[in-house]
């Protein structure tokens, strides 16, 4: 064993933070309890652990800079930060996918095209692969506003149930990708927890009756 | 392995259908300045940044592309044409044959992100009467961004009534610039866009006696603002006007009178100009 | 009267969005119903008004590029966005301060210190003020976390009730700013619909009673 | 002081007089173009130097203005026009809408010392037939830059010749080069523009079979030469040609067929085209 | 006005104190060095990014500093030194003297953001054997580099077996790269750091053979993980190592074999080293 | 082909033999300064320029390699310590701990053509004593930049006496600068190098007492020249000096007072130094 | 025949202009006279031939740019401005070599060594393909000087007897390239004049006898 | 006294060599002999000087990195290499004019003029304080023949009789600067040597009973 030290594991606020502490503790992690999260603590270390709990976005970063050893982030965030952390397994909870959406007036994607998004990295590569100068504005939320005031032609977001797009009269016009949070590590975690990391994410495996497959 | 498609920021092609848009009204511009009497000049894409040292403003510079060049010194591509035109003609500026109307066009580079809702394109086309201090000047300017603009309205007032009130009472211009409310009842009726030519004149009492005469020489299209803050170029010097049509929030062309831009970029004749930035326009 | 177009007034979602509609309302707006601000919809015209609701760091984006006429944005947020946009109205709810806080063992600030922040041009502001070389570290969110962990010596963050700082152990060291909402207008909106504005903000003042104080 | 008169190298305005002789030539060419059925697109001034490795030659990359932008990506201002044709409109090649037939204009903007006799403006007008890869399409062409070069000579030939050359005799093709003397007969009939189709028939059966065809559908403007070694672009895959007119010892034109390009840039396509350069003509 | 204080992004000036503890690192790891034969080079700060043209990442352009130089060349400030001491050594390289025993040192200057829980300086220094291909060599550099770091932990590996399993099982490289588990049982040792020399003798016989000496001359501090995948420099031909030291979660020092690397810069020689950014070390 | 062996104007690495000089060389000097009491700071190489655009001068700029980095700004690599010393130090001054003494080495790097008879690298080492603005300060750092030079001559004089010329006589002034004969008997002697300080002292008073008790504390390496005109930094304001030693006809080293430079970098405190550039030295 | 304007030819003033013109009129064409060229006039039109008169190092420069159809220029001068003009005759006379020169206590050239001389991009070519770093300072004349003062260590110029080299104790230490004038045509007039331009060659070459060779 | 060495003085070859030694020998200098200077030898000692023979081009090089104490250039190569040496003496001899010259059918200087010149610095300078944009062409000689050809429409060169101009046809349309020879020595040249070369200079402005102008 390289390292004793505590594993410290991001884990995302919001959305996903109750799904990720329960595939911790279904694999037998002791986890914080509901009091002391309701407290303002940001860290807790228990057993040989030590849960953070960062912003979504942000959880990519601390695994990328060695802030962090492991944690769980969506693959949207992953990608978009261009992250070189180890994919060890995908979660069967929070997935969505992300989208193109056009306004119901908007010509078919091209030149002219206009496309709002919180995602200018991914948006850009997609744009390439569909041989398209159209041009990206980044917004940091609510971007499907930008197409219902016709500010933007289109829309690169996460679609989880369509109803935001159905109640705004946009239209799903292609699908993007499938986004699923997953367990990141860190390489230079990986090489000095090495052990302890993938007995964590075997447990975790057989809890969560995942096959990889990302 | 996907190629890049993408172009640097600030830049694109025009292809068949939108090239042919952009020549349609790069011909209706052209064709209705040089009716107008205005003769055409072309500007290099590229210059210097110290030959504007005299008018730098460092927001534009940095929106501006700027490099160093291969003798040391540094450029940029073209982001604001008015000191360019000045820079241009100081060196044959000859007052027997002054006044000048010239007109220019061609595309501003910047390297701005995307924007909400506007064309981070920039093609323009501008026009001023070089040499000319007269009110008929101003009012020929107005009148022919008016008539170029089509359906417009177009707010004017003259940039020395804000520059007096500076002098005058720094409080009351900083409330006009902020625009919160004001107990003083002229600040707020410059505010509210009530004020007249009466309640200027006394600190300000030559742009107030041109904008008198201005105001009567101008239809129903022109809404003078006394009160108007500048959020544009500061070299204007007498009148300044925004001009607005269609559906879009935002301005289409702006100018002004600027008297004094020419002789800091090298040989001194007032001037009076616009400059429409045409991307969105059909 | 230059313009009958409706006026378009940016929300921002989340926080301040129930006091921001409260006081639209007392100054006599019809603003959209409970029922409607649960659908999903963004975009609502009532009377000769639109309300359009963004992410709270995007309101200053809509004002700036004249895709709404007014809004309503964190001092923060104006700032941070180096917004040209006219203020107006300073609203007397939602009022916090900018702060810059330290974890318990960092030396005062100085030119190895490193400050964790959302608001990378404001925090680079107040480290020249100071002059300071110190590093800035730009964050998504729990920026607090960082000086928790021993990843930067400080954070610049906004502080309401300061419970987030003493539960992590941290320390508020420096007073940076005072943070209020504010009625933001663009420029050329100004000029194009000067009467009805002023009006608007009028009525809104009134109601509340509020001196700006800039 | 004295104040700094001139401008960055490569670029200059063009002021009254100036301006309307450019203005009167673009007429002239774009008229006719439009006439022939070609439709303008517009490039931009600027683009990533990257795009273009796969047709990159380093002679032009050290005339060129680059720099690094704020993406950190090396970039460069506009110095030939042929390729940044094939990568705008590769994204949009669709063979329902072939053949497409394009022209261009605008300036070429080079890092380049001031030259003897030479503008070191470089204002250039180009067009191409994009899709089509028949003889018709290399004959229209042909006559259409003599058309717009007025009293002109075209020299042509097929650029497959001296590559085939290159590979049966790499000791004919360097004396072709140097244009030194040789005691080959073929090469010498080669040297003096004597040589004829049958001459190359043997190793350039393509080229001199199509050759063939397009000398019988030219007039006496055109020259063939079938031992003109290449002096510009590498990309020409069939007929290439030069174009002279009046008292000026340099081309005023070049052009040629590149059917390689349009892949190398995104897009399979054969083309044909070419580009004047008209800073000199009236 | 306030007054600009912050440095450019990669750089600041380290005054008395951090000088002191700068310098007092520099001197125990220079004479270590200099105690070990090795004698000192000195790079320059800046090269042509065309000299590595042979050797070059995208990645690491990125988050260089490039520009283009007053002779219109791309150059890049220093951003990794390993290719830059093959190429000085290069010219000099001379069968008669090697092995040479050199280090460097010095920052290596990027333009990356601030980040978290890591300075952006960037002070490396870095040691290599030239021209020596044994496999005492690899033993040297692997003891001086864990000597050097203190309480180190050393994992190394031969960048041989990936490549092989590359070659032989595009799937099972995949899993190891991607860390996934696997139902392949040499997989799951491999990834879970529990393969032998002999699981991998079958596809990469020489790294194995090579390897189980090595490892049969380490002691406890270097632990051998087979299945490590690169995250580093693409050059390395055979040994590759990580440094682990005290409480950072990030490797202080890299380094292995590059017995090409020499070769595509100018003058073939094998060659094995390391390199330690030793900004947070005391 | 070829490779391409050079490298960028102003750089080239130090093999062996040579880097080992160059580390004697250092190593002499930063001992001899840190046993006068001075610490060494690290400077950074590259930086603003507008953080120095109240000490610019053009001169050095176009010497200077320079970029505009990623946020559009306007960097240069390191070509002058005096100056960055300054703004580094400037954010620290604490009254308290002054005097300050502080020295600094690194290489300048300025793309300058090689040069007859002159190294075109610029490894320099410079010391300065901030904070103190006595003779004491003066005449320590004058012996002491004596002494790093072994066997030297030392020229020196004021800046005030020029500088008080050049407002009472500017004719008087031009005929030091351009060194030609004059009939004044007064100028003839300052340009022979006979003038005494009593020559100076009715138009220089302050310059002409300092100058006598700092003449009287030095020996016989140290020449007052009164009539000297500057040919170096222009922020000198007090003592000014070139170092000679051995065969060269060029100063290997130049320093002098200078009051008013912290000042214009953001902090006031007096300062007096000197820089060696040590290529060439043994 | 394209082109029946007359062929302006550049001959370079100076060491090879009375060889030159000797050549051109053993090949039958009619030059200016001694009086003529006594005057201080640079141009001659004499039957269909223009001649022109210009300082050698301009020769190629002429032709380059399409300002002189013809002219004779050294090898030195045709690779130094980095010529596409033909290369059609090698001349017999005015034949000589560059050579690296060192003064007598210099290094084998080096990584330390210097390089005084007129031709700084052929020294540069001449270093590369030698793989030496030394550095190069050009200078407009009588560059042995340099090596004899020890401002350099090494030359690389021209020499014809050897003798500037012997008087100021110098060694000529390595051939790099011999060197001849050639009669160069720009690649527009070749195409244009092909006819006229390959006749006055074969003429030129009969005469002199020379075969060529480079 | 501070330096023994011998003082270095470069003597420009060619044109104004023998007025040069003539010069120092009436100032009571030693000089080579006409046999010595006929060797191809390029550097002579004599009591306490050295003598080197440079191109006039170089002088300002040499005088201005040290590698000559002092020596005689002529105002045009040490303006036109921004020479930052002291120029103590302006000689009688060697003088000429630098002129604006055009062809017959020039238009006057404007923006579209293109001037030839070996003088491309000292070109710019003259066409700024003019406010022309006209362009330069540097050629290495015979600038005179850019303009007979039509190739440009003026040139920037020296004049002495003006006969070069009157025999092709030019016209002399303006003076742009008197030049004339001077003694410049080097700056540090000067401090090192202040005695020795202001007696020099005095025996030699004596001699020759100038009084400087420049």
């Amino acid at each position: 064993m390289i390292s004793t030290d505590p594993l410290r594991i991001a884990v995302p606020k919001g959305r996903l933070q109750d799904d990720v502490l329960g595939a911790f503790a279904a694999a037998g992690c002791r986890i914080p309890s509901p009091d002391e999260l309701r407290s303002r603590r940001l860290v807790f270390t228990i057993d040989d652990i030590e849960w953070i709990f960062v912003k979504d976005c942000d959880v990519p970063v601390y695994v990328e800079h060695g802030a962090a050893d492991a944690g769980v982030a969506g693959l949207d965030q992953i990608l978009e930060h261009d992250s070189t952390a180890y994919s060890l397994l995908e979660f069967p909870f929070g997935r969505c996918r992300m989208s193109l959406i056009a306004n119901q007036e908007a010509a078919p994607l091209g030149d002219r095209s206009t496309v709002a998004t919180k995602y200018p990295r991914m948006a850009r590569q997609f744009l390439d692969r569909r041989g398209s100068h159209a041009e990206i504005v980044p917004l940091g939320g609510s971007v499907e506003l930008a197409a219902v005031l016709r500010l933007t032609s289109h829309v690169i977001d996460l679609v989880q149930t369509g109803e935001t797009i159905r109640a705004n009269g946009l239209v799903e016009t292609e699908h993007v990708l499938d986004i699923a949070p997953r367990l990141i590590v860190g390489r230079d975690s990986y090489r000095r927890q090495m052990k302890r990391i993938r007995e964590l994410s075997a447990r975790m495996e057989e809890s969560l009756d995942v096959t990889v497959q990302g | 392995m996907v190629r890049q498609i993408r172009y640097p920021t600030g830049v694109r092609p025009l292809l068949i259908e939108a090239a042919a848009r952009r020549k349609r009204v790069e011909r209706r511009f052209a064709g209705a300045l040089e009716a107008a009497g205005f003769a055409e000049i072309i500007l290099p894409v590229l210059d210097y940044v110290d030959a504007y040292a005299a008018v730098a403003s460092s927001a534009s510079a940095k929106r501006a592309y700027r490099f160093v060049d291969r003798d040391g010194e540094l450029v940029s591509l073209r982001a604001d044409f008015t000191p360019m035109v000045a820079r241009a003609l100081a060196p044959v500026i000859d007052s027997e044959r002054l006044p000048l109307r010239v007109f220019y066009r061609g595309d501003v580079i910047r390297c701005e992100r995307s924007r909400l809702g506007a064309s981070r394109e920039m093609f323009q086309i501008g026009a001023e009467i070089v040499g000319d201090d007269s009110i008929a000047a101003d009012v020929a300017v107005l009148r022919l961004a008016a008539d170029l603009a089509g359906d417009a309205t177009i707010v004017y007032t003259d940039a020395r009534v804000m520059n007096a009130l500076a002098s005058a009472s720094p409080a009351l211009r900083e409330a006009l610039v902020s625009k919160k409310s004001s107990s003083d009842p002229l600040a707020d009726r410059l505010l509210g866009g009530t004020a007249t030519i009466d309640d200027v004149r006394s600190f300000a009492p030559a742009a107030a006696e041109r904008l008198a005469t201005i105001s009567s020489l101008l239809d129903s299209r022109f809404v003078l603002h006394l009160g108007d803050a500048d959020d544009g170029p500061t070299y204007y010097t007498g009148i300044r006007f925004a001009v607005y049509a269609g559906p879009a929030r935002s301005k289409i062309a702006q100018g002004g009178r600027y008297d004094d831009l020419y002789e800091r970029l090298g040989a001194a004749a007032p001037a009076v100009g616009f400059t429409f930035t045409i991307d969105d326009l059909d």
